[in-house]
């Protein structure tokens, strides 16, 4: 009995570890996020030249960029924790995919916004039925999707599984959007950004794409850890619970 | 035959039992007792691989029953709280169904719906028989099985005396051919051959 | 095995065959929302035959989510799912049977009526057989990845909708395509490229949807 | 008080029970006996209105029932084989729902689920809750209602001993404060005070 | 009485309450039931002004149609509709207050989204105020009839597809003379007419739905 009783605690023990870290770790992050994010904003919006082709309108990127590449990278982030949390059933992992999908979401959310308010000046529409912009529709529905799943049910195990799941199932999706420009011949922006060839634009711009792509993931650490402390602490009070009935 | 090791089931962080360590071997029988939401039921459904375990193995003729999942299942038969009845079909139909993929006569159909009390009604749908008759229909699916092991869930429940002196002398049959039984029910059995008895409450305590 | 499969399937067409309703009020259900465009739209007979295809598709689309709200949650409730799981042939051949035989009964009807659907919204001979065509082909993928759905969300209350919204995501590119493809027909417009996709994604989520539903339902019945 | 003369209930053509007269005065109980498919259940749906008796009467305090329903439905309590909880509730909340448009204090809910030994599980869903835990459920409306006709179908379904014991007092306190009583069992009843009996098969034959 | 009526009616929406996810999954059916107009008939601008009143009636038509499947069926599957019918209220009055709650959890959100639905659509402010009105007016009747359909069919096992097999032809003059009130004013001619028919359908079907469906129901449980 002794023996067994140990397992669930030796699961906390490392909740237990974490959870001092990330106070500690918190606001860091949340102070570089702010840092990197001003000095990001004032080279992309300040000293980065006017676009001879689109005028300014070009500096919706600084913030559309990071934001659709944070939603495909959180989203395999996820579905990674998805799979250790099936696999091994390590509740960690768990906790730490469903902190992190209100924020993917966001980040899908603000990249259709922008993408689409970009669209309007550039290509004369808001949304068209291209594979990648539909395929980052898809991204956003499969992030509610999976956060609609976790919440329906009502057991913390089941759902967790489950949601689980479709993360991994969901996952496909994610190859689709990156690709989806040199796959299918679409009205998106292919690629301008590669380390081989070096940058296709000035090195103000490229600052502050990284800058701002940074930010962004200083932001997401931050606000999962932060997520994560109040799930540990909602599970505990179930543990305490359910060693209190198993006393009875 | 039938072998648990250190068997541990874990609902929402609470432990139901574990630790649980039996073996079953032919023409066995094992009931299995406790208070409500000892954890009968849910050991069960494990032992049927419809729940998984949190630790330990069951294994059948010495394989484990996650791996050879089919083998086990063309052995098993399960009978749980629902009667796995579909109410719009009669029962004749039902049987059948229930069945599966065992091919079985139209005559011996007839006979086991017979021997269950059922003959006169067996063209109605099922929505239309008493609780006491729905359970002797999904019962009635062991007179026509080849399974050799049993595990059933409150098989009394909803029987009237008759009916459960039916059931006892169909459980004796298969326990003497050698086959094997796990059971739970509240009530006291009346089967006349032994039956070891596992009480989860002690098991958990 | 062979012989198994068969079981298997005549088993599924009993049981469904014993609900003709099923049959009939999925057929109604689709013939009723087809029919329900010109009334609340338009009668002008040139817009209806340019949203014809649309329409057609959108109304099987709907037809397909209601009938999968019943793939498995009756069987969830009066216990049959679980003498299913507990079969003694592998789970996912189980249910690509039980896909394929529920296609068979709630898709198939609305593939066959779809050409004289498309003969009350005036469509010509060849778009009426692309029409078809495109039903054909769409309605099983429809199904396959519906059954996904279907399987995470069983036993919870509100799954119906839950279903749809976590399909219809899946759901839009297939009727795009497939909606699309009658249209192009209309302008004039090759289709090959249509039905390559779609029959791409049929043989796609012909191996790898039972496998997903299997595992889905294992973890929704735990 | 309650005054049934002359009842006689058909399900398609086939005559369940004719001419059935028995009458229960306060502090009476009767349990109903038979076998499966004798019609208990049915008799016990005709007494509370939601089965259509062929003939007969029905009267509660002198007044016939189905002209008289609300006044009658204010003092009656039916418990069917279903438990009537929502799954997705949690015992609390099921609890205040059953009792309608009674209005009962927060306190008192807790009292009667403690009483009933979900005091611990009153928050879980109670799709999570095993079978007796469920009945148990749905018998702590016995603790609060006010009603004194009480009519309940094989009230001790899936109950372990300590819970059979705790109805049992209820039953009984019930009976004793004037209370009447009408249930259906296939187990031996082991409430002390006398009860009458209804033989439902031997008014059939 | 009054109490009583108010204890029946917060009860209710408890119950309702507690699935949020209800008025989620009926809302979301009914945005992307309207979404996949322009995805599958035709995203040109002139067109979806025209088929717009049309494509969201018809949403809301088939989101009250998924929603009405559940008012009794699951309460006669665990019991509780028989206890409801115990009450010590009259059961058409407790029916009134059922329906009236059923409307306020998952049509009233409809209506309070169509304007924006009919912004993506292109409307015009007085166009949305009348669809919008349209709603408001026709939902209420589309449940008290379709409840009488629901109770005619619960306990069957299809009955989702046969309830609006029942209705449709209940509802499609619902359905014209919403729609059309939206097309007049599109065509500037007057609504009045509209909505005055429309207003005896209602107060008519207020009052005499409940008994209605308070008959069907006993036969139904018998
Ligand atoms: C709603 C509409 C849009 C969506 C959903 C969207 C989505 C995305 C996604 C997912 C990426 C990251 C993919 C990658 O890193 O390869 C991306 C990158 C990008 N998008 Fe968009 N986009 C939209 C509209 C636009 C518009 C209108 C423009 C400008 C004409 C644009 C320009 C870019 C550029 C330049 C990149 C960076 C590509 C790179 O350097 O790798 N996007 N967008
Ligand atoms: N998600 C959950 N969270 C907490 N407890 C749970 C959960 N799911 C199940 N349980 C508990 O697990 C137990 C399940 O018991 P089970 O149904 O196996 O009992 P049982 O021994 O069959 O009881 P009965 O005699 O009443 O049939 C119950 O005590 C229930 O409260
Ligand atoms: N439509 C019908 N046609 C013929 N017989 C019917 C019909 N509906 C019900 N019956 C019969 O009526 C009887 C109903 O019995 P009821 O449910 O009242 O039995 P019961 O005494 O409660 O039995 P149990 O002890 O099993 O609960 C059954 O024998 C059933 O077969
Ligand atoms: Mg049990
Ligand atoms: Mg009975």
């Amino acid at each position: 009995m002794s023996m067994t009783r140990r397992i669930p605690w030796m699961k906390y023990a490392s909740a237990s570890n974490f959870y001092p870290l990330a106070d500690r770790l918190v606001p860091i992050f949340m102070g570089l996020a702010l840092v990197l994010a001003v000095i990001g904003l004032y080279l992309g919006f300040v000293v980065a030249p006017i676009d001879y082709q689109q005028g300014n309108s070009y500096r919706i990127m600084f913030i559309h960029v990071p934001a659709a590449w944070m939603s495909m990278f959180i989203y395999l982030l996820l579905a990674m924790y998805a799979i250790i949390s099936l696999v091994w059933r390590v509740k960690m992992a768990d906790i730490m995919a469903y902190s992190l999908a209100p924020t993917g979401a966001m980040f899908t959310f603000i990249a259709l916004l922008t993408g689409a308010l970009w669209g309007r000046p550039t290509w004369g529409t808001y949304w068209i039925w291209d594979a990648r912009l539909t395929s980052e529709l898809l991204l956003l529905f499969l992030y509610l999707g999976y956060m609609g799943l976790y919440s329906a049910i009502p057991d913390r195990q089941r759902a967790s599984r489950a949601a689980a799941f479709l993360a991994i199932v969901g996952a496909v999706n994610v190859p689709i959007i990156y690709f989806s420009v040199i796959w299918w011949n679409t009205l998106h922006q292919g690629s301008s950004f590669s380390f081989s060839e070096g940058a296709s634009m000035t090195d103000a711009m490229l600052y502050a794409l990284l800058l701002m792509a940074l930010a962004c993931w200083a932001y997401t650490i931050a606000v999962v850890l932060r997520r994560a402390q109040a799930l540990i602490l909602e599970r505990k009070k179930v543990a305490l619970w359910a060693s209190q009935i198993s006393k009875k | 035959m039938l072998k648990i090791e250190g068997l541990a089931v874990e609902r929402e962080e609470r432990l139901l039992f574990s630790g649980l360590s039996v073996s079953l071997s032919a023409g066995e029988g094992l009931h299995i007792v406790g208070e409500n939401g000892a954890g009968k039921t849910t050991l069960l459904r494990v032992l049927c691989g419809l729940t998984l375990q949190a630790s330990g193995s069951i294994s059948w003729c010495g394989q484990d029953v996650s791996v050879f999942r089919e083998e086990y299942c063309s052995d098993l038969l399960y009978l749980g709280h629902k009667n796995a009845n579909k109410t719009e079909l009669n029962c004749r139909e039902n049987l059948r169904l229930a069945l599966g993929v065992l091919s079985v006569s139209d005559e011996a159909i007839s006979d086991a719906l017979h021997d269950a009390g059922l003959g006169l009604i067996s063209h109605l749908p099922t929505r239309f028989l008493s609780q006491g008759q729905q359970r002797r229909l999904s019962l009635a699916r062991l007179l026509l099985t080849k399974s050799k092991l049993w595990i059933l869930d409150e098989p009394y429940v909803a029987l009237d005396y008759k009916a459960i002196d039916w059931l006892d002398s169909h459980l004796e049959r298969h326990l003497k051919s050698g086959g094997m039984l796990i059971l739970t029910s509240h009530q006291t059995l009346t089967l006349s051959s032994k039956i070891r008895v596992l009480n989860l409450g002690e098991q958990h305590a | 095995m062979h012989k198994m499969l068969w079981a298997l399937f005549s088993r599924d067409m009993t049981l469904f065959m014993h609900r003709k309703q099923d049959v009939v009020t999925v057929l109604g259900f689709f013939l009723i929302a087809v029919a329900l465009f010109p009334l609340g739209i338009s009668s002008d007979p040139e817009l209806l035959r340019t949203i014809a295809p649309g329409a057609i598709w959108i109304a099987a689309l709907f037809s397909t989510v209601l009938a999968l709200d019943r793939l498995f949650s009756e069987d969830l409730d009066d216990g049959t799912l679980e003498q299913q799981m507990l079969m003694p042939v592998p789970i996912s051949l189980m249910l690509l049977v039980r896909l394929i035989a529920h296609w068979v009964i709630t898709s198939l009807p609305i593939v066959l009526l779809a050409p004289i659907m498309g003969l009350q919204f005036g469509l010509a001979f060849n778009e009426i057989v692309i029409l078809t065509l495109s039903l054909l082909v769409g309605t099983p993928i429809l199904v396959l990845l519906g059954a996904i759905g279907a399987a995470l969300t069983v036993g919870l209350k509100s799954s119906g909708g839950l279903v749809t919204l976590l399909l219809l995501p899946l759901y839009v590119p297939v009727l795009i395509l497939g909606s699309s493809a009658v249209s192009s027909v209309m302008n004039g417009a090759d289709v090959t490229a249509h039905f390559s996709l779609m029959g791409a994604a049929l043989i796609i989520s012909l191996v790898l949807s039972p496998f997903a539903v299997a595992t889905a339902l294992k973890i929704t019945l735990d």
